[in-house]
C-alpha cells in the first residue's frame, strides 16, 4: 500500500537538512526543521516551512534527544522523520520509537540497523550468503587466550576491532607478535569506553586496500538493485575526504560482480530503504565486505551525478510504500564525478577545527558544478558539530576532465574569517599519485610531503597584501578625519561606490 | 603619506607617492608600483598592476590596525605600524618574555580537563589542558619547564580563540 | 595543423565573460579581460589573470571598438580572442581583422559570418542545399508594386522582413491586403535606421509556430555534428526568457531529419566552430530554416547538461585546429534540462529595465541545479548593458522532475535591491500550458492574465512585513540611545551575533 | 512603545508589548503576536510564529524610516510613522497636488529626447521625455493637461531612479 507523505521532520542540520528539504519541497512535502540553541540563526531553520527548537546546543541534549523529537513531530503533526546521516540516523531505537507513534521513519527496519550495527552478526549474516568477508572471526572473543592463538593461527598482520565499532575506535593494527596483547588491550579499552561494549573480532590486515562502497536502493517488495560504486580511499584518520565514481581501478566485469554481492547483501537481511555497501579491494581486485551503512552517505551525490536519480526522492518513495521503478538495467554511469569536502579547519596546523563568523563566501559556478552547502556571510559556524562547511561536487564527460574542473571550481571559492582545507584539497588535485588515479587507503599518509608543502610562491605576492593593507587602513582613517561613518547611516555599500556614481552622473 | 607596515616576519616601509582615485603610485621598500586598487566588495579588493588582475581579501580583526589578508592562495598577517604601536612596542619590549608565558587558545572550543592546578610543577610538553571543538579534542602542552602560576578558564567552560589559558613561569 | 592555444582576450562582459574565463581556467589557458569604465569592479576583471580598461560605458565607445581591443589583444599577446554573443561576436569586420592580426578569432571565418549574416544569400544558400525555408522571396526586393504582387501571389497573411535583419528590427506582420503598402514602409524604414540597408524579403507566415533550434559543432575538416535541439519558443517581443531540452514536441524520427537538415546547412558553408541552425515547426511538424547564429547562444548550457560537451572548449579545441573527436553516434541526451533567464525588470511594470545596486543575493544550490552569473553582493548594475543577471540551469531524468526542480530552484534565488523577473518564472512553471508542454511562440501572449495575474495571498503577509520594518526601526534608534555604531568600528556583523555570543559564552 | 506603519496603503497601529532577546509580543491594530524575530543576515530576517518559518528581507533607503520589504513572493513599500512624520505631513497636505505635478523617474537610465520645452502646452498621454537603459527606450507620457513649468534634465544626463524630471502645471 502507498501512503503519499505530505510533511516531513527532518531530524538533523547543516547541510544535508538543507539538502534533504530541497527535494522534499521539488515534491511538494512540507518540511519541519528542528534546531539546538546555537541554531537559531542556520539555514535549514529558514528554509523550512516550520522550525521548532528542541535544546541546548550539545547533540546528547537535542538532536540526540529522542523523546524531545517526537514530541515535535507529533505537535507538528508530520507522516515521516527523515534522520539524514550521524546523530540518529543508525539508532534502531529512534527507528522503533516512530514506528510505535505511527510515524514513518525514512530508512530501513529496526531489526536491520541492529543487525548491520553490530558487526559480527553483519560478518556472519554476510557469510551464510556468500558474500566474501575479510577473513577473521565470526563468534564474539572474549578469552584473551584464545584470541592470541586465534591470531596466530591467522597469521600477521592482523586487525583487532570492536564489535559495537565504528569511526575507528577501538581499532588495532597487529604487525609484531610482542604487540598483540597490549593491542587487544587497548582495543578493548577503547571499545568499552566508546560504546560500553568490550566484545572484538579479528580480521586479516589487508595490505594497501582501495575502500570501495555499492550504492543500493531497496523497495518494501524484495527489490533491490545498486547504482555502481563510489571510489572512497583519499582518507585522512578514517575521514573521507575526496570520493569519485566511478573508480579508477574497476572495471565492467568486477562491477558486475561486486554490485551482484551488493545485492545479495541487501537482500540477505531483507532490505529497504537505500543504503551503502563498503568492501575492502585488494591490488590484484580481490574484495571484501566491510560493512554496511544503513543510511544516507555524506557522498551519495557523485553517485546522483552520474546516474541522474535523486536519492533522497528514492527514499522517500521507498519509505511510501511505492516499488522500485528504476531496473538495473537502466541504470548507466553519465561520465565521471568527484565529491571534494570542503572542513572548516587548518590544515597548516595539524587540521585542527577552524569555528567562527564566515566573514566572505563566493561559491563556485557554472558548468558541472553542484556545492551543498549551509554557510552564508555573517553565519557563525559553531563549535558543536561536525567541521564539514560544504560538499563540492564536479562533473565532466571524463576523468581527467572533472579534475580540471574541481581545480577550477576550488580556484573559485572563497571563504574567510574561518580557516577552510581548500588549498590542500587543491594539493590533491594536483597530486601525480591521484592524477593517474593511482591511490589507495594510504594516499595521504604516502603524499604527505607534497600535500602539506610550504607555499614557495608566498613571498611574490607580499608586497601586494602590504600596499592592500595600507590603502585600507589609509582610507579608514581619511574617513573619520572626514567624519563619514558617523551620521548613523547604513554605510555599507556607499563608500566604495562613491567613486563609481560620480563618474555615472558626470 | 609614509608607514611601516608589519607582514608576518617582514617590516616593510610603505609610501604613498599619489593617489588620483584608485589609481595609485606607492612605494613599499625601494620598489614602486603603479596600481588600481579600488574595493569591489566588503573586504574584498581588486588590484589591476601592468593588466595583471589580483583580488585581496581583508579581514578585519578587533584591532583597526591589524589584518589578515588572503591573496590569490597565500595568507598573511598584518599590522599598521604607527607612532602610536611604535611607542607600546617599546614599551612592551621588557615584557616579551611575559607574553610567551602565556598559552593562547588557537580557536574557539570549551575547556574539557585541566590536569594540572597553580602551584604545579610542569616540564615542557606536558599536557596542562584539553580542548573539544568540533567532535575534536586537542592537547595542549606546556612551551617550557616552569611552575603554573595562574589559570584562567574552568573546566566546560566556553572558551574564544585567542584567549589566555594559563600562565607558566 | 594544431596550435594549442595559450592565452585567450574575452571581448565581452557579465555571465558570458566569466562562462568562457571558466573553461579557459580549466583547460589551463590564461585569460585576458577587457573592460568599460562602469565596468571596473565587474566579476569579469577579477576573474581574469589580466584586465584592460578600454573606454567610456557606451558600447562603441569600447565593447563595440574594434580598434582598442585589437591594440589591447596585440598588447597583452594573447593567441586568440573569444568574442562570446552579442557585441563583436557576429562582425565579419572583427572576424578578419583579428585573421589579419594573426590571432585566431574563435568562431567562424568572416565569409560564413557575412553569408549568413544577410538573410537573403542565407536562405537562398540553404535552398540550393536542400534545406527547407519558409516559402517566401530569395532575391533583394526594391521595388514596392513588385512587392505587392509577390505577396498577393504567395498569399496573405506573409511577414516582411529586413535582409540585414535580427532582433526583431525590421520586421512587420501583414493580415490585411489594406495594411500592405504601410507595413513595407514601415519596415523599410525601420531596416534602414537600423542596419543602414532597407532591403527586404517577404515570408509567408507559419501560424503559431515553434521556434526550435539546433546546436551543431563543425571542425575545420569538413566533420559537422549536431548536439539536438532547443525548444525556445517561450519568447517575450522576441526575447527567449525560458529554453528546453528536449523539445516537448520532439520524437526520434524527427529529431533525426532536422538534424541531418541541421548538419547539411552547416556542411553548405563549410561551417566551423560552434553554430545554431534555428527552424520554425509548425503544428503538423513541417520544419523552415529560418535563420543561423554563427556564434555561442545565450541558451547553451542546456545542451552541455543532457549531452555532457563542454561548448566553449569544443570551440577553443576547433579554433586551435583539432579534429572532433566527437562522434554523431555517441551524442545522447540524458534526461532533460531547463534554462530560466534571470533578468533585472519590473514585470508589474511593463517589464522596464532596473538596473541598480544589489544588496542581498542567496543562489540556488544542490542537485540539478547550475548557475551561470557575474553579479555579487554590493555590485551595482549598471544601465549601460543588457538587463541579464544570470541563467538558471536545472536538469532531471525527467521533464516533470526538472519542472519541479526549477520551481525549487526559483524558490531559493533571492536578489534584493533591484527588481527581477524570478516571480513571472515561477509562473511560467506553474502554468498549464507549460507544464503540459502544450506551448509555442505566442505562449506568453496567450497566458499573460495567468502570468501577470496579481498576488491575492499578498494581504496575509501584511502584519509580518510590518513587524519586521517595525522591530528593525525599533532596534536602530535604540542601537543610537545606546552610542553603539559611533565608534567607528565595523560593526557589520556585530550586533545580530552579539545575542549568540552571550548565548555561547554562558 | 507603540508607532504606526503605513505599509502601502494601509495604516497600521503597532505596539511592542513585550521583548526578550529575540522573542517578542507585538500587536499589530487589534491582533497580538508572539513571535521569534531574529537578523540573520544583513537586512534578511528570520521569523518563527507559532513553529511556522517566515524569511523577511528588509531593503534599506534614503531615509532611515522608509523600506522595501520582500516576503516569501510579496513586495511592500513601507514607512515608519513617528511624530516628526506626521508633522511634515500635515505641512505637505496642502502641496498633495504639487506631488502630482511632478514626473519622477522609476528608474535610473539616460535621458535621450525631451521633446517639449518650457512653456509648452502639453495634454495628458502625450510624450514628454524619452528615457534609455538596458538596450530599452521607454516614453514617457504627462500625467495631465497643462504647461510645462519646468524641466529639471538635460539630453544626454544620466539620471538616478526617483529623480524628478519635469513639471506640468
Amino acid at each position: 500500500m502507498v501512503i503519499k507523505i505530505s510533511k516531513v521532520l527532518v531530524a538533523n542540520r547543516g547541510e544535508i537538512a538543507l539538502r534533504i528539504m530541497r527535494s522534499c519541497r521539488e515534491m511538494g512535502i512540507k518540511t519541519v526543521a528542528v534546531y539546538s540553541e546555537v541554531d537559531r540563526t542556520s539555514m535549514h531553520v529558514r528554509y523550512a516551512d516550520r522550525a521548532y527548537s528542541i535544546g541546548p546546543a550539545p547533540s546528547n541534549e537535542s538532536y540526540l534527544n529522542i523523546e524531545k523529537i517526537i514530541e515535535v513531530a507529533k505537535l507538528s503533526k508530520v507522516d515521516a522523520i527523515h534522520p539524514g546521516y550521524g546523530f540518529l540516523s543508525e539508532n534502531a531505537t529512534f527507528c522503533q520509537r516512530c514506528q510505535q507513534e505511527g510515524i514513518i521513519f525514512i530508512g530501513p527496519s529496526p531489526e536491520v540497523i541492529r543487525t548491520m550495527g553490530d558487526k559480527i552478526t553483519a560478518r556472519s549474516t554476510m557469510l551464510k550468503s556468500g558474500v566474501p568477508v575479510v577473513p577473521g572471526t565470526n563468534t564474539k572473543l572474549t578469552d584473551d587466550e584464545k584470541v592470541v592463538d586465534i591470531i596466530n593461527k591467522i597469521g600477521l598482520p592482523v586487525m583487532i576491532k570492536a564489535s559495537a565499532g565504528g569511526g575507528g575506535k577501538g581499532m588495532r593494527l597487529v604487525e609484531k607478535k610482542s604487540e598483540i596483547l597490549s593491542s587487544l588491550r587497548g582495543a578493548r579499552s577503547e571499545a568499552k569506553t566508546a560504546f560500553g561494549d568490550d566484545t572484538v573480532y579479528i580480521e586479516k590486515y589487508i595490505a594497501s586496500p582501495h575502500h570501495i562502497e555499492f550504492q543500493i536502493l531497496g523497495d518494501q517488495y524484495g527489490n533491490v538493485i545498486h547504482l555502481c560504486e563510489r571510489e572512497c580511499s583519499v582518507q585522512r584518520r578514517h575521514q573521507k575526504v575526496v570520493e569519485e565514481t566511478p573508480s579508477p581501478i574497476m572495471n565492467a566485469e568486477l562491477r558486475e560482480k561486486m554490485g551482484q554481492h551488493a545485492i545479495a547483501a541487501a537482500k540477505a537481511v531483507n532490505y529497504y530503504g537505500a543504503g551503502t555497501i563498503e568492501f575492502l579491494v585488494d591490488d590484484q581486485l580481490n574484495f571484501y565486505f566491510l560493512e554496511m551503512n544503513t543510511r544516507l552517505q555524506v557522498e551519495h551525490p557523485i553517485t546522483e551525478r552520474v546516474t541522474g536519480y535523486d536519492i533522497v526522492k528514492q527514499q522517500i518513495l521507498i519509505a511510501e510504500g511505492s516499488p522500485l521503478e528504476i531496473k538495473q538495467e537502466q541504470v548507466i554511469q553519465f561520465g565521471h564525478a568527484i565529491e571534494a569536502r570542503i572542513y572548516a579547519e587548518d590544515t597548516d596546523n595539524n587540521f585542527m577545527p577552524s569555528p567562527g563568523l564566515v566573514t566572505h563566501i563566493t561559491e563556485p559556478l557554472g558548468l558541472g558544478v553542484r556545492t551543498d552547502g549551509y554557510v552564508f556571510e555573517g553565519y557563525r559556524i559553531p563549535m558543536d558539530y561536525d567541521p564539514m562547511i560544504s560538499k563540492l561536487i564536479v562533473s565532466a564527460p571524463t576523468r581527467n576532465e572533472a579534475i580540471e574542473r574541481m581545480r577550477r571550481a576550488l580556484y573559485e571559492y572563497k571563504i574567510t574569517g574561518v580557516k577552510t582545507n581548500i588549498k590542500f584539497l587543491e594539493r590533491i588535485m594536483d597530486c601525480p599519485d591521484f592524477k593517474e588515479g593511482n591511490y589507495n587507503t594510504h594516499f595521504i599518509k604516502n603524499n604527505e610531503t607534497f600535500l602539506l608543502a610550504s607555499d614557495e610562491a608566498k613571498i611574490q605576492f607580499e608586497d601586494l597584501a602590504i600596499v592592500t593593507a595600507f590603502m585600507d587602513y589609509h582610507h579608514k582613517t581619511k574617513k573619520c578625519r572626514n567624519g563619514f561613518n558617523q551620521t548613523g547611516k547604513p554605510s555599507r555599500w556607499k563608500d566604495f561606490h562613491r567613486s563609481q556614481n560620480v563618474k555615472r552622473i558626470n | 603619506m609614509a608607514m611601516e607596515v608589519q607582514l608576518d616576519e617582514r617590516l616593510a616601509k610603505v609610501e604613498l607617492l599619489a593617489e588620483d582615485g584608485n589609481m595609485i603610485t606607492i612605494k613599499v621598500d625601494d620598489k614602486v608600483y603603479q596600481l588600481d586598487l579600488i574595493q569591489v566588495e566588503h573586504g574584498v579588493y581588486s588590484v589591476l598592476y601592468h593588466g595583471l588582475s589580483y583580488n585581496v581579501e581583508l579581514i578585519a580583526t578587533e584591532s583597526p590596525k591589524k589584518y589578515a589578508i588572503n591573496t590569490f592562495y597565500h595568507s598573511y598577517q598584518a599590522e599598521i605600524i604607527d607612532a602610536e604601536t611604535r611607542y607600546q612596542r617599546a614599551r612592551n619590549a621588557g615584557n616579551e618574555f611575559e607574553a610567551e608565558s602565556t598559552l593562547v587558545s588557537p580557536m574557539p572550543g570549551k575547556v574539557v580537563k585541566i590536569p594540572v592546578k597553580p602551584g604545579d610543577k610542569v616540564q615542557k610538553g606536558d599536557t596542562v589542558i584539553i580542548i573539544a571543538a568540533m567532535k575534536m579534542e586537542s592537547e595542549y602542552k606546556a612551551m617550557k619547564d616552569g611552575v603554573v602560576v595562574d589559570i584562567y578558564v574552568k573546566e566546560e567552560q566556553i572558551i574564544d580563540g585567542n584567549q589566555p589559558l594559563i600562565k607558566i613561569e
